[in-house]
């Protein structure tokens, strides 16, 4: 893992629409954004990033990076990972939403083997406030402090951020694991990172519906996690079987994913409720339970 | 998305999976040209499951009772649903009904076979006696192997069930499914086995990778439960509140706190969060505008709570989306210049009550771009969901 | 085997590799039903390259040129093979010629990709320029990309090259081939690709499970070289030694005998190793059986040597196929009961000398079964190549 | 590696033709044949061999196994080898001749990462005289000795075999890695292993036309191997194109396999030759260039 100001990254599908208007962004925010791979623009360079047309002729003129960014196309992005990974890269931020889920599926099992940590996809990425971006959060909503916060959707956290940034509580990191059914890197595993890391005091957890990766947060928070966490979960009253947007956010039907109940919002709350860990009702009384925690002072309400 | 059992039934013949001698019925007379010899089975092509219980498969032994029998189906409902087909399938007679399946486990990430030797309508039973084997590397036919035995399998079962299965996970990659199940798959006295009712679930983003696929679909009805659509969903039928956000977690997030603030949503629309790799201000900009549009059509939505928060496209240009469309819905008197905005508010078209609140870059511009069309730019959700749920109460009281 | 490219053409075809307009043409008077407007290019259908260089390529304005054309090309043989079919393809104007291959590579136990920036018919500077990337892990289109930058190329063409690469790699591996090529990979002045001829060698042992390939393989001849075949294969045209061994490695050791020797080898025949998974001495027996009366049946043979090595079945019941095969051969007599066995071999029909050695279990039973039919069991294959190549050198003497 | 009597066997396909009767040959040479394997005969045995549906359902009931012997059909070989592989199974003898190619290609991309030794296909397997068969190699043409014999031919081998036997010279092991293309195990590999085996004092290699196994094993010999080899090479009046019956006998084409003349018999003989590796004309000539190697008494001829 390195997550640092020193990190070096690189840009895949950097002259896609969304590759093109972030990779600036993260490059203001103070991340060393090295190279852009795009095939077929190789030799070009966006807004002063040099640009190759593959991963490995990158690393051949820049040197090793830590981490890729991508950005590609949904159909692209399963080869683009299996490049990056050929040419060494094992710290993947997938952006990308609507990516196969067999596609993942692949992904997943080549990076088990290669030991490849995967964020994403259909995820804003990672956000080290003050030091490193990857992906879209919007620096300004963060500030630098002690709050771990780790979730499965985009501006929903960035409204999260905010708000702990207007209570006064800076962010030691703000990762979004991604909003499909399929996802690289899971709620345990930043749940682990964050209990490790000196910076962060208390963990916010963000979950939503669908899927049990809550409820297995819970059972890995109760066995392992030493620090404070706070949960949130969205999606009370979505109704059953829409999809709200997310790929992920869907409560299935029972013969998918046995084990009957699993997926609804009852079911990730009693089990974060089960394991003692505060749920918050409503996003904004976020700031507070993590202040209660920290026993901080409370903001006059 | 779902398939229909009879679109599942050509999937399946393409793959060389046993299905019986069928025929789509979409108007009863269609069952005077049957070339299928009676007796036959009509089945009710619906997406929910239980059709069975309540009426949706019929037994016949001629053509009258056919008729008679479509007519039936035709006009019944399962469970709200009417079919648009039916299917007439030859009649066949089993010893043994067993559930087998290939799903997407999204908790492991990984393919599963599922298999039960007791099959059929009784879910409860199949799922007590249901066996699973995780393919967690790339599938070889062994797998489904593992499935049979511990299904609890011998003989030449073993190769006629893990030959189904095979031909079903083949199916399953090769047109990025999310689900492939056969139940009942029969079995008969010697042995032979035959996929007598199928469920497939199409994964919604591959869709668009398997043309063949996505041309089966587009005979029938795509407004099913599930479909990912760019249309408002609805919700309480007597809720007044429209909520519009970017991004699945925001939306339900703000749509969990308008109901326990009390309000009733009728509608929500996702208008998409900023993670589609063709995601660019000037599309999230149309999208808003085409999902204003919507909303303030839903005749339903009395207040709309617009609710953003966008690291890609700074505030002022949300506002100016936002009061174009304001405008927009005015009759247009000759010359707009002459009159006053508080009278073109007040001569706009059965135009919602706007509680905005935008989170990002340029938020006090955007707030005076809103003030000019009478709109006040809340600062904090909690606000927001509070005024929104204020403002439908006192439309209900109004009405 | 390889595919004609005509063959090949209907494979790209399937798998969207873009290839010319193009008509099969079975006998010249085929041209007057062209559908393609002139001018067009016919060109010979055989197996063997370098027709361009000797006339088998030809372009023609019209149909009565064409028919001209065609007649010639009918009756032009390429290196001694003459065209069945021709193929009359619409004409394309290329800037530059590709050359792109998918190949299986022995030595590494992986699929290679080959590309070089100088296709066409002069292989040698395809060769010099060749670049070439191996698929060590599952392909991923990111193996072609790699190809098309060592190629050297720039822009768009990366993309259009490696989608090539792409498609080809998915052919090869969907039919488990041993080869796709195109060369030349016409490439426009606009940066357009075009397969315009194709060449496709279709693994022997995998054609089996692919019964719409070994249908189009039908359609053509498939005595061409390379095919496994269960006829004995010639050798020399005035060699008078037939071979016939069970195994390859055997085969070709026992030949290279025979030649040292001073021997010719007319043809030679291997019934088979013992490797394949239905292998069993009944199995083992018919093909002895089989192989000998093809080996009898060959004018050219004057000496059969037979040099069987096996683990899977007795000398002597091998002896005893052979001696049956001897005795079938004899002109039946009312009773062959009251004939003595010398009178019978006496009156064989064009029966060739035989050399008998058999290594293996009852050896002993084996020598007096055939002593009985007046072949004598040879110990050593040192001896049995002697004595067959001194019975070939005395029969050529007395012809 | 593990090739002793001790060593615990497993037949997968020991109901097909080709399984069912060496099954009991190779016990009947003192392998310990623990378990056979054909789904649809579990619960039967076969010449008191205990059969099973699956292998991990074997291994459940009789322990752990050092090799597995592969006698199923060709298109089902892919999936038995990698049944083996999942069950924890890493010496892996494949029997069956007519396995498409790019199935072996799979296999062998799976048995690299699980550091498997597969010998095959289309390979007799391997007998260390007086020891083990795991394979087809007739037994009464083999006595125990000092002659390590690798080949890619089966009956070519049996032949040789004899002929040393018949000429006084034991063998340490014979073993066959294949007549088809794509094989699994090398001549390198299996010169290496010879070469530290203590009970091997010669090398006996027999080469024939097709591929470049046997240039790779001059090369290799040259640079690595310490004890002395005899080769030989079958094919050298083999008509160019021409399948000789393995699929790997076959010179092919200039563009299949750059490299020009590679292949041929002149090729791989200059090889050995320029290696200072004897090379035997003929085959009965063998024994006398191995007694001449090894400074023992010639035979009178």
């Amino acid at each position: 893992m390195n997550f640092t100001p020193s990190s070096r990254v690189l840009i895949q599908g950097i002259t896609q629409p969304l590759g093109a208007t972030y990779a600036p962004l993260m490059q203001a925010y103070g991340t060393q954004i090295v190279a852009g791979v795009s095939p077929g623009c190789g030799g070009t360079t966006h807004q002063g990033i040099p640009v190759f047309d593959m991963v490995e002729q990158a690393l051949s003129v820049v040197g090793a990076v830590d981490s890729t960014v991508i950005f590609v196309q949904p159909y692209a992005a399963l080869d683009a990972a299996l490049e990056a990974i050929a040419a060494g890269i094992r710290q993947l931020v997938l952006i990308t939403e609507g990516i196969p889920p067999l596609d993942m599926v692949s992904l997943l099992r080549k990076a088990e083997v290669t030991e490849t940590l995967v964020i994403g996809p259909n995820s804003p990425g990672l956000i080290v406030p003050g030091q490193l971006l990857l992906g879209l959060h919007p620096g300004e909503f963060y500030t630098p402090g002690h709050v771990g916060l780790i979730s499965r959707s985009g501006t929903l956290t960035y409204e999260i951020a905010l708000e702990l940034t207007q209570a006064g509580l800076g962010q030691s990191i703000g990762v979004c694991i991604g909003g499909d059914a399929i996802v690289g890197s899971s709620f345990p595993q930043w749940l682990q990172i964050l209990d490790e890391d000196d910076s962060t005091e208390v963990i916010v957890l963000v979950g939503e519906i669908g899927g049990d990766s809550e409820e297995a947060a819970a059972h890995y928070i109760a066995e392992a996690i030493d620090k404070p966490v706070i949960a949130y979960v969205a999606g009370r009253t979505a109704p059953r079987g829409r999809r709200m947007g997310h790929a992920g956010a869907i409560i299935s039907s029972q013969t998918a994913e046995p084990g009957t109940e699993v997926g609804t919002a009852d079911s990730k709350i009693n089990a974060f409720r089960r394991a003692k860990i505060p749920v918050a009702d409503r996003p904004w009384q976020i700031p507070d339970l993590v202040k209660k925690t920290l026993k901080l002072p409370m903001r006059k309400g | 998305m779902d398939l229909l059992e009879y679109q599942a039934k050509e999937l399946f013949r393409e793959m060389g999976i046993p299905v019986l001698p069928s025929q789509r019925i979409d108007r009863p007379k269609d069952l005077k040209g049957l070339t299928i010899p009676y007796p036959v089975v009509l089945k009710s092509q619906v997406y929910i499951g239980g059709r069975g219980r309540v009426g949706g498969v019929r037994f016949v032994e001629n053509t009258i009772d056919a008729v008679a029998a479509a007519q039936t189906i035709f006009n019944l409902p399962i469970m709200g649903e009417y079919p648009t087909v039916l299917l007439a399938e030859a009649k066949y007679d089993v010893d043994r009904e067993f559930y087998l399946a290939v799903v997407l486990n999204r908790s492991i990430c990984r393919p599963v076979l599922l298999g039960s030797q007791k099959g059929g309508i009784d879910v409860q039973t199949a799922l007590e006696q249901m066996q699973h084997v995780v393919v967690d590397q790339e599938f070889s036919p062994f797998y489904a192997r593992r499935l049979a035995l511990k299904m609890g399998l011998q003989g030449a079962l073993i190769e006629s069930v893990s030959g189904m299965l095979e031909k079903m996970y083949r199916l399953f990659v090769q047109h990025d499914l999310d689900l492939v199940e056969i139940n009942p798959l029969g079995v008969t006295a010697t042995g032979e086995v035959m996929a007598l009712d199928g469920k497939i679930t199409v994964n919604d983003d591959a869709l668009a990778r398997h043309p063949a696929l996505s041309a089966l679909i587009a005979q029938s009805d795509v407004n099913q439960p599930g479909h990912l659509s760019a249309a408002p969903t609805a919700m309480e039928p007597d809720g007044q509140v429209g909520i519009l956000c970017n991004g699945a977690g925001l939306m339900m997030a703000t749509m969990d706190a308008v109901s326990q603030a009390g309000g009733k949503p009728a509608v929500f629309l996702n208008i998409g969060g900023e993670t589609q790799w063709d995601a660019s201000p000037t599309a999230l900009r149309d999208q808003l505008e085409r999902g204003l549009e919507q909303m303030v059509q839903t005749k339903q939505v009395r207040v709309l709570l617009i609710n953003l928060v966008s690291g890609l496209i700074p505030c002022n240009e949300i506002a100016a989306v936002i009061a174009k469309s304001l405008l927009s819905r005015v009759r247009k008197p000759r010359s707009i210049s002459e009159i006053s905005p508080e009278a073109l508010i007040a001569q706009a078209t059965r135009f919602p009550q706007l509680v905005v609140r935008l989170v990002g870059r340029d938020r006090e511009l955007a707030r005076s771009r809103l003030e000019s069309v009478q709109v006040t730019l809340i600062d904090s959700l909690n606000e927001a969901v509070t005024q929104a749920v204020k403002l439908a109460n006192a439309a209900t009281r109004n009405s």
